[in-house]
């Protein structure tokens, strides 16, 4: 069943180029609907994984070491709902929104290349092949290519093509990593690889395989050193895209790191992976720092909520690099919450693109007046964001918080809590311009005029969706702890 | 010695960084993706040397070919993705450049930054009024 | 200043690497770790499991066939890439030349390249058919049919060429090979097997060897034909002089 | 396998991959590209991957090399207008 999750929006991109063709206003719904049935596919499966393992499937009833399996655990499962529902979000905000940005000639192409993006990185989150992992990454890389140069403007094709060079490299060293790590084992399955690198003689040139993937992943999930594609790429795409990008595919490259560090070199194979996550430690702390005050010192909206994301990168990365399942569960727990909060953000900055046409902080000074209900959903995904306690940001940032205290780091538990202080003043700035600072004379209507429902629902239904993880976080909490004592 | 024994392997590494020189020092973005491909072709010239035995045949069966001789096939299956990525990569890229050269006349970086920076301090302005 | 400061870089980084390849296994040698496992398996098995002599056709389509179908959605996701930067034509004829490359066609090389064509389709279509014996498949082959496109919108033009290969042909057959994948891989489930399971439901398992063959060279068809016309429209689009296509805000 | 043959497929390779980027015109810099994947893949054919070497000369040499030239001629015309 996860394998149709996967290749449903394969297939209904190619079907939906040909809707395209034929009849382009049937677009906006058709795009719905491969992502609409992976859903239901998704939850479909939530009862059936066992809550101590994972689903394996094995593609075209190979055996391991020859074909491909597809391992869908707890975390997997967790991730690929959350694409489900951002993309279909988006979607449904696209529809009224996108003509704004992007021009006829090319809306086929938009929605195709959303559907082939949420694809690629459920068969991402999903495979258990390390090659496999690549070939998907290839598609979520050139599906997010396309879509930051969408807009086909001076900018967001400057911007597109300083991310393809960024990241067409990056995908280069991973594959050279993976050529490493064939040489050394000779395998190729995940589970197999694991067992493998404990007996194979080639240290070094593990070493060099885990340094090529960290470095390669970490210009994909923009780590501090390397996110300079970042701040462009996020705030120049249309909207929608910017919410799929910040929220699902930095996360998802997270998530490849994680398989990388916790299911292949697993952390038994001893000090092999302990030099490298130290400074990889380092490296999200300053990226935290840095993300947090460069957010602060923004004008344009959407920039600030790139940098933001380059902030929220490292607190996920220093979920990670506690090495216990605290941590972890608060990393994953984290990319949910970002995801969210980051994806609603991003579309209530594209309400207000949508309306008023601009995109710079000072202008949503009493912005509350005409759009209320676009300024309180901004407002609540801003608390998730700081972590306020009724919010998931507030599970999330506990659960990293414990697992870097039982990881005796105290050094970082200080940066955690100086990142959310950081977020408080750069969301809350925001928030105090748009309810309690009158704006110009004539910017806004006295009355509500806000955007229309088919924007505003995807928007609450994201906000509503960060005060829920936050009030039932015992939902999920539990089977991410579990699996993440597994992965330990 | 190993070095001059595994001299494919070493060649491979050198491409590698002449790719990568050249990605980071061009200012051209065509030379520059000249360069990106020059790096991906040397990391499956590694895959296909790291799947050689020695005195091997092709993987190819029939007429009597004896299995233990051939060379793994593995590589070679992973190189042809690789080779589709970098086809795809490739056009897409070229098609930003040609965008690009259609909005600024060049296909130097810097000289596209300046423009680009020209335009924005340009429009700031226009906000300002 | 900047490269010197790269160049210092790749040499540091050079050196790292070659340094690496002192620790790796020696070049050639069949006792290396990669040599063993699944590379041996799939040398021994291959003829008797898929039927394909070439073990590289085999592990392709039949064994790791899922990475190919993933291939596949690459080169359409590179096409939707490039259409999404440049625009998809509109329909009908697309005007259009080469700046400063137009080469006035002299007859001889217009009846040449009439001649030629054909004989490069058959080629391609026997790099395609016959990768289950000899090197090549549906890549290869479908560069190659790209490739016999190229030739022929170059001589005659694009406009010519877009008239030969119309919009309405290339969308449908651009995504052909992900549709024969899924389709494929629906029946090898009816079939009692997992998704891409060459298997055709409630034959006689004596026949399914024979079929699964045949099923990979169909699947090897749509990969040349899906490939091919990527590769086509992605050209036309390069090619393509620009329209006002530029977005409303 | 000859090292000697090897080698001197190296040293060539080493040296279109050098003078793909150093020359001024980039049409030159795109053909010593192309020549390079055709010497590629005559390595990769001695190397005993014939599918490979096929595919590297269609697609790596041959489509690749095409779009880069589509590119230069179209911003080339440009340039000097």
């Amino acid at each position: 069943m996860a394998i149709f999750m996967i290749t449903l929006p394969l297939l209904g991109a190619v079907l939906v180029s040909i809707v395209g063709y034929l009849k382009p206003h049937w677009l906006p719904w058709g795009a719905l609907v491969p992502l609409l049935a992976s859903g239901v596919l998704g939850c479909m499966l939530i009862g059936r994984i066992p809550s101590d393992g994972y689903i394996s499937y094995h593609l075209g009833n190979w055996s391991v070491p020859l074909g491909i399996e597809l391992r869908v655990d707890y975390l997997a499962l967790f991730l690929m709902l959350l694409i489900c529902a951002l993309g279909l979000l988006a979607l449904i905000f696209s529809r009224r929104y996108i003509v704004k940005e992007v021009s006829a000639g090319r809306m086929t192409a938009y929605y195709v290349l959303i559907l082939l993006l949420s694809g690629g990185l459920m068969g991402f989150v999903a495979s258990g092949d390390i090659f496999n992992l690549f070939v998907f990454m290839e598609i979520v890389a050139l599906s997010s290519y396309g879509l930051v140069a969408i807009s086909a403007n001076s900018r967001a094709v400057r911007a597109a093509l300083r991310y393809l060079l960024m990241g067409a490299p990056a995908s280069i060293i991973i594959l050279l990593g993976i050529a490493l790590l064939y040489m050394a084992t000779g395998s190729l399955n995940m589970a197999e690889l694991a067992g493998r690198i404990g007996q194979s003689g080639y240290r070094e040139i593990l070493i060099a395989s885990f340094v090529l993937f960290v470095v390669g992943f970490g210009v994909k999930a923009a780590l501090f050193p390397l996110h300079l594609w970042l701040p462009d790429a996020h705030s120049i795409a249309p909207s929608p895209v910017s919410a799929l990008l910040s929220g699902l595919v930095v996360e998802v490259s997270i998530f490849g790191i994680l398989r990388i560090a916790y299911s292949v070199f697993t952390p038994h194979v001893g000090n092999l992976t302990s030099a490298t996550s130290n400074a990889l430690a380092v490296l999200a702390a300053a990226g935290v720092i840095f993300g947090g005050v460069m957010a602060l010192l923004q004008k344009d909206l959407k920039l600030m909520l790139a940098y933001s994301t380059i902030s929220h990168v490292g607190y996920i990365f220093l979920g990670l690099t506690a090495f216990n399942a605290e941590g972890l569960t608060g990393a994953m727990y984290h990319m949910l919450d970002h995801g969210l909060a980051k994806a609603c953000m991003f579309l209530c900055a594209g309400s207000f693109i949508y309306i008023k046409g601009f995109r710079r902080i000072e202008d949503l000074k009493g912005a509350w007046r005409q759009m209320p209900w676009t300024c309180f959903a901004f407002g609540l995904a801003a608390f998730s964001l700081v972590g306020i306690p009724p919010t998931a940001g507030f599970i999330s940032k506990w659960y990293l918080i414990l697992g870097n205290v039982k990881a005796g780091n105290w050094v970082y538990v200080v940066v955690l809590l100086l990142g959310s202080l950081l977020g408080a003043f750069y969301c809350f700035r925001i928030l105090y311009y748009m309810f309690f600072q009158p704006g110009k004379e004539g910017a806004w209507t006295p009355r509500p005029a806000d955007v229309p429902p088919s924007m505003l629902i995807p928007i609450w239904i994201l906000a509503v969706a960060t005060v829920f993880f936050g009030l039932f976080s015992g939902l999920v909490i539990p089977s991410l702890l579990k699996a993440a004592g597994l992965l330990i | 010695m190993n070095l001059s024994h595994n001299y494919l392997y070493a060649a491979a590494m050198l491409l590698f960084c002449i790719g990568l020189y050249n990605v980071i020092v061009r200012r051209n973005i065509v030379k520059k993706l000249i360069g990106l491909n020059i790096m991906e072709t040397s990391v499956f010239f590694f895959y296909i040397s790291l799947g050689y035995t020695r005195n091997g045949v092709a993987p190819v069966a029939g007429a009597g070919a004896d299995p233990t001789r051939m060379v793994n096939p593995v590589p070679q299956v992973l190189v042809l993705t690789g080779i589709i990525v970098a086809v795809g990569v490739t056009a897409l890229a070229l098609s930003m450049v040609i965008l690009l050269h259609r909005k600024y006349g060049t296909l130097d970086t810097d000289q596209i930054m300046r423009m680009a920076r020209q335009e924005e301090t340009q429009a700031a302005r226009e906000e300002g009024n | 200043m900047k490269r010197l400061l790269a160049l210092l870089f790749v040499a540091a980084l050079a050196v790292l690497l070659l340094f690496l390849v002192t620790k790796m296994p020696s070049l050639g040698d069949p006792d290396n770790p990669a040599r063993q496992g699944m590379a041996t398996q799939y040398l021994e098995r291959s003829p008797e499991d898929t039927g394909a002599q070439d073990a590289v056709t085999a592990v392709n389509v039949n064994y790791r066939g899922y990475d190919t179908m993933g291939k596949v959605g690459i080169i359409y996701c590179a096409l939707m890439g490039v259409l999404a930067v440049l625009g998809r034509e509109k329909r009908g004829r697309i005007q259009a030349r080469l700046d400063g490359a137009r080469v006035a066609p002299s007859k001889i090389v217009e009846v040449m390249v009439r001649f030629v064509i054909p004989f490069i389709i058959l080629f391609s279509a026997y790099v395609i058919i016959h990768a289950e014996i000899s090197p090549g498949g549906g890549f290869q082959g479908g560069a190659i049919i790209g490739a016999s496109m190229i030739i022929f919108t170059t001589i005659f033009g694009l406009q010519e060429a877009s008239r030969r290969m119309p919009q309405g042909l290339r969308v449908p057959l651009e995504g052909s090979a992900i549709m024969t994948f899924f389709v494929l891989g629906v029946l090898g489930i009816a079939g009692g097997g997992t998704f891409l399971t060459y298997a055709w439901p409630r034959v006689s398992t004596s026949i399914q060897p024979a079929l699964a063959n045949w099923l990979s060279v169909i699947v090897e068809m749509a990969i040349g034909i899906g490939v091919g016309f990527a590769l086509i429209s992605i050209l036309f689009a390069m090619m393509r002089e620009e329209e006002d296509l530029e977005p409303v805000a | 396998m000859e090292p000697a043959l090897n080698t001197i497929l190296i040293v060539l390779l080493v040296t279109t991959a050098i003078l793909a980027t150093l020359s001024r015109d980039l049409l030159a810099g795109v053909i010593i590209f192309s020549v390079y994947g055709l010497i590629m893949s005559l390595m990769w054919l001695r190397l005993q991957a014939p599918d490979l070497a096929l595919a590297e000369a269609a697609m790596g040499a041959g489509v690749t090399t095409v779009f880069f030239l589509v590119t230069v001629f179209k911003t080339r015309g440009r340039d000097q207008s």
